[in-house]
This record gives C-alpha cells, structure tokens and sequence, in this order.
C-alpha cells in the first residue's frame, strides 16, 4: 500500500542517521515526529535525514523539519537532509526548503559538513 | 472528446489518504498527465484532503466522509473536495512564508501554499448547512 | 468495531476495471483479509463489474456510471454494485460446466460461477426504473 | 497501473509460445484473443501459453482458452500452458480447468508433451 512509512536509526561520527523510506504524510508524519522528539531530548542534535528511499512528502512531513530546526540549531546541532530524490526535492524546492536547510546529495557529505563545522544556515 | 467523472467517498481518516492519492493518481493518468503531473495534482488534493480531517472535521472521525470527484476532459483535469464539516474562510489564511514559519516553530501552514503553486485555478464554496466544497482545475498542457 | 464506507464511481468502461479491483483490494486489506483473500475479493468484484459494463449498459458507455459500495466491519465485507442499466434475473442464468461451455465453445459463463464460488452471501435486487443492485458478502475468518 | 497486459510471440520447435504477463481481464482479453486467432488462422495450432508473468485472470481471460481449445485441437494442435503462478492457478483450478486443458510447470515441459505426443485431454 501506497501509506507506509518507515524510519532506521543509525550512528555515525557523533551523528544521528535517520533513514527515511515510503509516504511521509499526514497519517506517517507523527511517527517521524516522535523519533526527532526522542532524539532531541536524549540530547543528539546532530541529525541527518536520510531521504534515498522516500517517495513522497506532503506538507505535513516538511512540517516536522519546520518545527524543530530552530531549537535543534540553538541547541548547537542541525538537521541536514541528503539523498533526496527528484520528485520529492521538487517539493522542498517550491517551498524555498533549500534557502533554509542543509541539503546535500549523500550521507557522507552530510557528515562531513558536520565534521568541517559548516556554517549553519540562518533563518 | 467527451468528458470523465470518477467519484470516491472514504471515512475521515489520515489512514485513506494513501487511497485518495491513488484515486486521483489514476484520474491524471487518464487525463494525459505525466509521471511528474500526477504527483503534483495527488499532492495538491492530498493536502485539500488533509485539511478537511483535520480542521473541517477536527480529527479522525469513522462517521464522517471525504467526497472526491476528478473528472477531466481535452482541456483540463477538475478535482472537487466535498465535506460536511466546518467551513472557513480562505482569505484569512496568513501568508507566511517558510522562514516564518520556522521562526515560529509553526509545523503547519504550507498546506495552501502547495494547493495554489500547483494547481492553476483554486475555488472554496460554502454552502451553509449543507457542505464546503473546494475545486481546483489543472489544465492539460500539450506537450509539456 | 464501528464499520466504514468507502464508495468508488467509475464511467462504464472496462478500462476502469484494475481501478475497481484497486479500490476493493485496498477495502478488502483495511477489513484486515490477507493477500490471497484479497485477490479473490477483488475478481469476484471485477466479475460483477465486467457484468455490468457488458450486460447490463451493452458494452463501454462513458455516460454510465458502475457504482460500487465496499464496507466492513470487525465480521464481513459487504460490496454493492449498482448500476441503472438493464436488470436480469439471475435465477435464469443457466447452469453449465466448463466442459459444456467448451464444447459449445462458449468464451463465456464462468462469472457468477467464480462470484458464487468466492462470497459466502449474493443477492441481486432490481428496483425498476431506478436501479439494480449486486450485494456480496464475505465473512471475514479469524486466524485463517 | 494494474491494468497492463502484455503478450510476447516466440516459436520454438514448431510450436508456438505466447508469454503473457500482467492482469488479463475484461478489458485485456480482445488482445490475447486477437493473438491466438492470428496463430489459428496462419496454421499454427499448437500453442503454449506460458504464464510465468501472468499476475491476474478474471473469466474474460478464462473464456479465450475455452472458445478456441475445441477448434485447434480438432486441427490436431492444442494449447497448453505452463508456469502459472499460485494466486491464478487457483482460479483456474475453482472452475475444473486442470481436467480440461494440459497445464504444466514449465515451458519445457509442455515442449516435451508436444513432442511425445502426449494423449491431449478431451472433453
Ligand atoms: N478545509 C478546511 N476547513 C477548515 N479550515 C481549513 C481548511 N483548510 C485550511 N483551513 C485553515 O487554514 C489554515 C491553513 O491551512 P494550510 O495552509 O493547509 O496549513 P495547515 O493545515 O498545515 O495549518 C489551517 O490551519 C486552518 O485553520
Ligand atoms: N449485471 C448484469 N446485468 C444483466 N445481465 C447480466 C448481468 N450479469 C450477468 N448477466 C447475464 O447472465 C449471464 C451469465 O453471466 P456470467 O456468468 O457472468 O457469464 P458471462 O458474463 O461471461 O456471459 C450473462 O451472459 C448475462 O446474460
């Protein structure tokens, strides 16, 4: 069914890899929430979105990103997406997402602009 | 060429937006759309529809319905979203754009945005007492 | 268990049957039956549809519609078919083996048989003038 | 879409196979009857269809192997099939069709029965 939404965590480097895979929308988005909450409050800030295996999102996925990248930048870390395919970044783009998140294309870039110390972007 | 209409009601639910989708991803398809078409308008109608179970109808809610109608003819693709539920006035949607949004730890407020960057002609109805009805056109563009 | 509604409405035309046989298997998974289930639910629906677009509207008619109702609860799957074509007393449907139909070589008169074969309850009601409607049930087994 | 059907022609040792793939129904069956009128009228009668692909049958499908089975086994050919997968065999086999038509695992098989001769069923 075209409704599944799955999410494996990973480590790496001081990071936190969450993989994302099938429909992130208003019925799966609380599930993605929760595992950011879970995250933030165990005090990993430093998260990566891994998006390789996500088909779609709808605005109540890019919600989820929304409401908690300024506390997790306050909090010195960052969210940053990588791997996001083209009919799902279309998305991200419209919105004018890449202004304002950290988007690169594979896993390893995104650690090592965490490793580098890379600017975080400035809302 | 004549002109199509497909129907599909389901319960209030986010559990039937992934049918939804589906639905309205068959109409585009016969319609003429491309692959690239067809998620921008099951998109847009995703969103309508989210919208009703959660802000027409507060909530999941077994007992009331989400009515989609797509039709399409040579020109252009038609999708009605119909509920019973609370209606509400478009026109006093904040703009506010992302930076916004985030500023204001806000998880919501892009659902609008998405519905008027896709679709080429929005329209909501209030038809008090009886139901809300918001149709949104996306023409057929030829060879795009 | 509250039960739930989902409505799906095609025009008339064999090339909307895999969007039936879609929606009915997405109807028969969310009732809670498994793979091999659903794909008997979805034939037996796809069977009584086929019957409707060639019987009872005389082939692909883009200005008739196959209405086709699908609920369940925590006990059985109910569909209804309706359509507002020409009824027929099922009654009359004369009963012949596949031997026979070969040998008469027939292409059809196997539908109602896999219809009969798949849904513990069918009942065929026409309302003249308004419509006729195919109601199929099918219990749903616990732990089978 | 759940709608595709598709039909594939090869011949090997004088008989000819017809590879089916996709959902056969209502809509679908006209293209695999054209197909095997074709094979009947150019002389071809015996036939496999091989249904490794074959995901869906309805009884539109079923129809085209009994309206033609009579006429191309009194030219002396048949048509046999082969590698159906579980979830359309047992639709074959609710309506008695394993008594009335040769059905075998695989290609080579039904070769083999052309080949031997084996008895054809008979109705
Ligand atoms: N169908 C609807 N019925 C009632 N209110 C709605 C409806 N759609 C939108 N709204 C109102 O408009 C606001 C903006 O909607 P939207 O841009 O989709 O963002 P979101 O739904 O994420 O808040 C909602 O918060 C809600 O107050
Ligand atoms: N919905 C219907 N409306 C009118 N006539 C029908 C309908 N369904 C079935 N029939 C009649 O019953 C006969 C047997 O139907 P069926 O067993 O499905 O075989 P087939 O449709 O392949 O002939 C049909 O040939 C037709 O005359």
């Amino acid at each position: 069914m075209a409704n599944a939404f799955n999410l494996t965590r990973t480590e790496q480097d001081g990071a936190v890899i969450l993989a994302l895979s099938g429909y992130l929308d208003a019925h799966t988005a609380p599930q993605f929430e929760r595992a950011i909450e879970v995250e933030f409050s165990g005090g990993h800030t430093k998260m990566i979105a891994d998006c390789a295996g996500l088909d779609y999102i709808s605005s109540a996925g890019l919600g989820v990103f929304m409401s908690f990248i300024e506390d997790i930048r306050a909090a010195g870390g960052d969210i940053k997406l990588c791997a996001i395919v083209p009919q799902v970044y279309q998305v991200f783009d419209v919105l004018g997402f890449p202004e304002i998140f950290d988007i690169v294309d594979a896993q390893a870039a995104a650690l090592e602009r965490f490793r580098s110390g890379a600017a975080t972007k400035e809302v | 060429m004549p002109s199509f209409d497909f129907l599909l009601q389901v319960p209030s639910s986010t559990d039937n937006l992934a049918m939804i989708r589906d639905f309205v991803a068959k109409v585009g398809e016969k319609a003429g759309f491309d692959e690239k078409e067809v998620t921008k308008l099951a998109l847009a109608v995703d969103e309508a529809c989210s919208n009703v179970i959660e802000h027409a109808y507060g909530g999941n809610n077994a007992n009331k319905e989400v009515r989609v109608r797509g039709s399409f003819d040579a020109e252009q693709v038609v999708v009605e979203v119909v509920d019973t539920g609370r209606g509400f006035d478009p026109g006093q949607i904040p703009v506010k754009d992302v930076e916004q949004l985030v500023r204001e730890r806000r998880s919501g407020g892009l659902g609008w945005r998405l519905i008027r960057s896709i679709m080429d002609e929005v329209q909501y109805q209030m038809v008090p007492g009886e139901k809300n009805e918001l149709r949104m056109v996306k023409k057929i563009r030829k060879g795009a």
